[in-house]
């Protein structure tokens, strides 16, 4: 009788700990299925924001504009009948967790493509399984250029766009003494280096260019320095949290931006709602997107972003391109026999696609596999919304490399001219 | 550097050690008396910060209005979590840190479940919202106002510690635990009260720097660590020691950051501490050492 | 084994912390082999006089001498590698670690980090410090963990881990301290053998302790040293009652 | 009859009171463990998982590394990010500057530096040509660096909170200057873009069993040394330091210098460890030495236990395996820190010595019962 209980709570522990493995290691009994990546009528991608962590605070905006997207199109029928399934993963702000869930929709839950990631250093930690696996990551941010990836599709604006009309705007209007203001990272970097070339041509004047920590929120010594060298451009390429700081302590100082405003490159509703609109008040902004901008596609999309995530919430331009990515990707796939879909095919369908996107009509540039866009600049209002004071006259070409005249980037890659 | 611009640093410097102190302060009282590592001090700051925005966006309350419920509501949550947890943990204040790193995650994430992941405002009084002469320079009033303020919580808290029965019960317990209680002073009633009030002041600094700075989750954790290097270079148990250390690293930072720039300023800083601490290990202004 | 060289010498020792001299001016010297009790009221300076002698406090100024070598301005390990050892009057052993490991770590015979590195087994030591073990009794216990070990083991343990050091010169703060009377009776004993192979400066506050095991009393007061002599001279001598009375008495201070 | 009775009370003095465990049996169980990481590969035939154990296999190490300098020596030391993120640096200079002709052409300059516009291969980076030289700066950089610092400070009597702080200091002040020499080292995106390790013509893929028993082989070099360590009468005196440094140093022992090797020791454990880890993520990131993943490392060691070698490697490996698989699963993707937080106060409230503590305890409970 004793032997028989010990056995059989042996078993019963054995099985235990099997219910315990199999909870905490789910993936172990997953096997690869099949190879097919659309099966069963469904066609497989990963979404990749952080929702927790410093970036947080900008990525959660990017998840829920793709996941409305997501929904969009299942709700009117999918890609040809096939249903999109979204997987979702928390990188958590950490290159590494980005590095490690990139691999986890690539290799274990075999995503089809993958859209994600808000900071250059979270694309280059999750570039090499991309490359090396031969998938497709679909990143919305605007960045600093300088990529010619094969296994990545660009949808937000390089330093030529944001920057070709903008400066000498800034400068004929403003002047010519500027200040360089940037997070320590390489985005400020690269666009101040893009900016320091337009200045020279334009004949102006850097009186100062400096970096401070990423997630700095001490700005005093900054806003004393903005007193003594008194630019008349402030440009500024601090992201995050940091800007919010940076232009409250603006204001609080008592500076004045009819007098000296500043120019972001990274200063969106999303920051603006923070910092209150008596803060951005008088501060210019160039990017391809704006919320007011007014457009039927642009109507839908804030009302749909609205009434699916809440009243007061925004939408910017960030979040702009996280949702017409996606809808890129459907006409891309569409193109498609459903057992020819994999990333290669999809990245050749994707070349040269065209939609009107909420900030106007976009297209995928078949060589750089960056997109087409339409800059503005919008000045911000005391109700925390931006006025748009130009639009470039016509869609601008993205040149990822258009600082380094000798380098192109070709649907061939890199090339050396 | 030309005298104004002298001047404006030396302000500035003080702006920033009133900023220091306002963080460190809670923080300095439960480390030095009750030797509890409260690596979640930087989130009762965030708490504070958001109690702040709650109160504005849900009561409509300004900043003013809010700052007593904001000391008493973020005092009655350290008092709780001091009940539930940290007491247990009083005679091995190592494991603390693990318990209220626990504490820390948990408060970030059910901030960002309830209140939302996204930055929040917090509107700056309008009163304050420009900038005055003081001492022949342009300033920031909000800035003077937080700078008076940390001031005053300063003050108040050396009159509690050093002249109320409550502050005069607390040090005996810090100096020797076994007398105090042979006197019949109740030690765990006085570090449930202690821990409160240190993290009423802690939410108190997040209200006051919400309307400077940017309010969200992960806010906190910068504070903290910035705290820890004010309270120990000035000496756990002193309190001067830990006023004197926020100017110091106040004044290095403004004058180095002017001079420089904030990342340079940063490291120096940090070297500064290295150096102090390595040949004045009690800190500062203390002649004892915790161990 | 009382020899007439001067072995430890301690001349116009002052120590002061922020104005406070809790040194002032004392002359003491022990010679080799001899059993020295120091006493004095609370507050007379007796534990500083141990910890300017193991390195714990340096003097203000003064010298100290320990045979040939001036100890002023070494460090406690060099202090300790020139043959002092210190007991604390809160006895300190390593509380996580077996009484064996405890006695193992004492002795101390190589200092060195990377020799110690490649040293697993005990080998020839083995037998010394179970030796010392059962020269405090603590021979059945040479695997429980010190921790577990009463008030008075604890003690020993301790006294154990100075002879492991075989340091020539032994100063203990105050040895006695929580035992019964039956275990300091035990202590004196100890003291009496230790006697045979190393000098000892014990300070003390039971006279009856002092009475049983020292030679020469040494008194101290305020810093300074105030008396010398047997235990009967010491009981006489004026100065010491007045010394005393301020505080509950000599046999009981 | 009471001569029976006493010998039963003695029976419970003994086991309450006597170590837990002998040498051979720990060595057994080490030896045990060992065995069943050195197994996982030919159960487990799947790229990713391989590659995500690999990555808990090196935060084991880590924790190792801090055991034996916290657990064992007392020494919080709260930089220990720091030798980590430099082996991984050391092992990605190394890797990068393989991939110099497919990116750059003829002038051998890693992509970053080309984009910074650096026109000559800084003098530092010149010896990382040799891939032995880079091996060996893995471990010996992270040891001289940690042995200076810990020179610099227990010379001067620093002890307790005081390390904790001075070394988390030098981290930072490591990791801005990191992030602010872009031109050098990457800045914030670190050095990314790898070759795969070739070693003697075999190639350790880092999505392969290759890779993981790599990781294997020196995880339990790593845990057998260290335990060598704590079994040296160093070991013996690293404890005794621990808790009595004054008591060890009227032993006539410098402290100074056991706590420096100790130190040393631990930074050579974390900067193998480095090394490996950038071989399985592809990449180095000022990240991998940022405050976070060491504050992580002492809460893996106060989970596991720090007081057992194996403990705090295996309190590792489920805190991070549990993160994994908690945000991975759809159910926990926005509580999963919750969770983790839930976990942590629950730990320290019911597991005072942690996991390995727990266990000991629970062996004990089982053995006294079997002796009734």
């Amino acid at each position: 009788m004793d032997k028989k209980r010990r056995s059989f709570l042996k078993k019963s522990a054995v099985g235990a700990s099997a219910v315990a493995a199999t909870s905490m290691f789910p993936s172990i009994w997953i096997k690869n299925s099949s190879l097919a990546y659309a099966a069963k009528g469904e066609v497989k991608v990963g979404v990749l924001f952080s929702l927790t962590g410093t970036t947080g605070i900008i990525e959660e905006s990017l998840n829920k504009a793709t996941i409305m997207a997501i929904e969009e199109i299942n709700d009117s029928g999918g890609i040809n009948g096939m249903k999109i399934v979204p997987v979702v993963e928390d990188p958590a702000s950490d290159p590494a967790t980005f590095a490690a869930k990139a691999r986890k929709l690539v290799l274990n839950d075999k995503c089809v493509s993958v859209f994600g990631s808000y900071t250059s250093a979270s694309r280059k930690a999750v570039l090499p399984v991309f490359e090396k696996r031969e998938n497709l990551y679909w990143y919305p941010t605007l960045y600093e250029g300088r990529e010619c990836s094969k296994n990545v599709i660009y949808t937000g604006a390089v330093p030529n766009q944001q920057q070709d009309e903008f400066v000498p705007w800034l400068v004929e209007k403003f002047g010519k003494r500027w200040y360089l203001i940037g997070s320590n990272y390489i985005y400020p970097k690269e666009e101040n280096n893009y900016c320091k070339k337009l200045l020279e041509g334009l004949g102006c004047e850097v009186v100062a260019e400096e970096y401070v920590p990423l997630g700095h929120s001490e700005f005093a010594s900054v806003v004393n320095k903005f007193k003594s060298l008194k630019p008349n451009v402030i440009f500024s390429t601090v992201v995050g949290d940091s800007v919010v700081a940076l232009h409250r302590q603006y204001r609080a100082g008592g500076l004045d931006p009819e007098t000296m405003p500043m120019a972001s490159l990274t200063t969106s509703e999303n920051e603006v709602a923070a910092m209150g609109g008596d803060a951005a008040a008088g501060h210019f902004t160039s990017a391809p997107y704006f919320m007011v901008w007014d457009s039927p596609e642009n109507q839908k999309f804030v009302e749909a972003y609205r009434k699916r995530w809440g009243e007061d919430k925004v939408t910017h331009f960030v979040s702009e391109p996280s949702y017409f990515q996606v809808y890129m990707f459907k006409q891309a796939v569409e193109k498609l026999d459903p057992s020819d879909i994999a990333p290669d095919t999809i990245r050749e369908a994707t070349k040269g696609v065209e939609m009107v996107a909420p900030q106007g009509p976009v297209k995928i540039d078949p060589a750089t596999l960056h997109t087409y866009l339409w800059p503005k600049i919008g000045v911000c209002k005391s109700d925390g919304q931006f006025e748009i004071l130009q639009q470039s006259s016509e869609w601008l070409e993205p040149v990822p490399y258009k600082a380094y005249p000798n380098q192109q980037c070709t649907e061939e890659g890199l090339k050396e001219v | 550097m030309d005298p104004t611009a002298i001047m404006s640093q030396l302000i500035t410097g003080l702006s920033i050690a009133s900023i220091l102190l306002l963080v460190a302060l809670g923080l300095a009282i439960i480390y030095g008396s009750t030797g509890v590592i409260n690596l979640a001090h930087g989130e009762f700051v965030m708490l504070g910060a958001y109690s702040a925005w709650a109160l504005q966006t849900f009561f409509s309350l300004n900043l003013f209005q809010s700052l007593f419920f904001i000391f008493v509501l973020t005092a009655l949550l350290g008092w709780i979590i001091e009940r539930v947890v940290i007491r247990h943990l009083y005679a091995r204040p190592l494991d603390t840190i693990l318990a209220t790193w626990g504490i820390g995650v948990i408060s970030i994430q059910a901030i960002r479940l309830s209140a939302g992941g996204e930055l929040r405002y917090v509107e700056m009084p309008s009163q304050l919202a420009s900038s005055v002469s003081f001492l022949g320079v342009d300033v920031s009033a909000f800035r003077i106002f937080i700078l008076i303020f940390s001031a005053a919580l300063f003050i108040l808290t050396w009159y509690l510690m050093f002249k109320t029965s409550f502050g005069v019960k607390l040090r005996a317990i810090t100096q020797n635990p076994e007398v105090a209680s042979s006197f019949g002073i109740n030690s765990d009633r006085i570090f449930g009260l202690t821990f409160a009030y240190g993290a009423g002041l802690a939410g108190l600094a997040g209200a006051l720097i919400s309307p400077l700075k940017s309010v969200y989750p992960e806010m906190g954790t910068p504070y903290v660590i910035d705290a820890f290097f004010v309270v120990v270079l000035g000496g756990v148990e002193s309190l001067m020691g830990t006023v004197f250390s926020a100017i110091i690293l106040g004044e290095l930072t403004s004058f180095i950051s002017f001079q420089s720039n904030d990342t340079i300023a940063k490291a120096l800083v940090l070297l500064a501490i290295v150096i102090l601490i390595r040949f004045r290990p009690q800190g500062l202004f203390s002649s004892k050492v915790r161990g | 084994m009382t020899s007439n060289t001067e072995q430890l010498e301690l001349k116009d020792v002052v120590v002061s912390f922020n104005g406070f001299h809790a040194l002032n001016g004392l002359d003491f010297s022990v010679n080799e082999g001899e059993l020295r009790c120091l006493i004095g009221p609370n507050g007379a300076g007796k534990t500083t006089a141990l910890d300017i002698i193991c390195g714990k406090t340096k003097a203000t100024s003064g010298v100290v001498k320990f045979e040939t070598t001036d100890l002023t301005n070494l460090q406690e390990h060099q202090i300790a590698r020139e043959g002092i050892g210190r007991k604390f009057q809160i006895p300190s052993v390593f509380q996580d670690m077996t009484v064996k490991e405890n006695l193992e770590v004492a002795y101390c015979k190589n200092n060195k980090v990377l020799s110690n590195l490649f040293k697993f087994k005990l080998g020839k030591e083995e037998e010394g410090l179970e030796k010392l073990a059962e020269l405090v009794n603590l021979q059945d216990h040479l695997d429980v963990i010190a921790g577990h070990l009463s008030h008075g083991q604890t003690q020993w343990l301790e006294i154990a881990l100075l002879v492991a050091q075989n340091p020539k010169l032994i100063l203990m703060d105050e040895p006695t301290a929580g035992m019964t009377r039956q275990e300091t009776h035990k202590t004196a004993e100890l003291f009496l053998r230790l006697k045979e192979k190393h000098t000892l400066v014990v300070v003390e506050h039971d006279m009856g302790f002092v009475k049983e095991i020292g030679d020469v009393i040494s008194v101290m007061h305020q810093g300074k040293m105030l008396a010398e002599g047997t235990a009967s001279e010491i009981e006489q001598n004026k100065e010491v009652q007045e010394a005393y009375l301020g505080s509950a008495g000599i046999t009981n201070a | 009859m009471s001569a029976v009775i006493e010998k039963e009370s003695e029976l419970t003095i003994n086991t309450g009171a006597k170590r837990f465990g002998n040498t051979t049996s720990q060595v057994i169980t080490y030896a045990l463990v060992c065995a069943a990481i050195f197994l996982v590969p030919s159960i487990i035939d799947d790229a990713y998982l391989l590659n995500k154990f690999s990555t808990y296999l090196i935060m084991g190490m880590l924790a190792i590394a801090l055991s034996l300098s916290w657990g064992y020596a007392g020494i919080l030391n709260l930089g220990q990010a720091l030798s980590f993120g430099l082996g991984s640096y050391c092992m990605a200079m190394t890797l990068k500057l393989r991939t110099v002709p497919v990116h750059t052409g003829s002038e051998g300059l890693p992509d970053f530096m080309v984009w910074n516009n650096v026109e000559t291969l800084p003098l530092i980076w010149q010896p990382f040509h040799s891939f032995t030289f880079a091996v060996l700066a893995g471990i010996f950089i992270p040891v001289l660096f940690s042995m200076l610092l810990g020179w610099f400070m227990f010379k001067g009597r620093v002890t307790g909170v005081y390390v904790a702080i001075i070394t988390l200091a030098v981290l930072v002040v490591v990791n801005l200057l990191i992030i602010d020499q872009q031109r050098i080292t990457g800045g914030f995106n670190g050095i990314t873009d790898l070759a795969t390790l070739e070693v003697f013509g075999f190639e350790f893929d880092a999505y392969g069993s290759s890779a993981y028993y790599l990781i294997a082989i020196f995880l339990t070099i790593c845990l057998f040394l260290a335990l060598a360590i704590t079994k040296s009468k160093t070991g013996k005196i690293f404890q005794a330091i621990r808790d009595h440094e004054d008591r060890v140093r009227y032993f006539g022992y410098d402290v100074a210098n056991y706590q420096v090797f100790a130190i040393g020791a631990s930074a050579a454990i974390a900067g193998l460890a480095g090394m490996l880890y950038t071989i399985v993520m592809e990449f180095a990131s000022p990240t991998f030495l940022g405050v976070k993943i060491s504050l992580s490392i002492v809460i893996w060691c106060a989970v596991g236990g720090r007081h057992s070698l194996l403990g705090s490697m295996l309190g590792a490996i489920i805190i991070v395996g549990m993160q994994g698989s908690l945000s991975e699963s759809e159910t926990f993707l926005e509580t999963w820190t919750l969770v983790m937080g839930f976990v942590f106060v629950i730990v320290v409230l019911f597991m005072p010595k942690g996991l390995a503590g727990a266990v000991e305890s629970l062996i004990l409970k089982i053995k006294s019962r079997n002796q009734e």
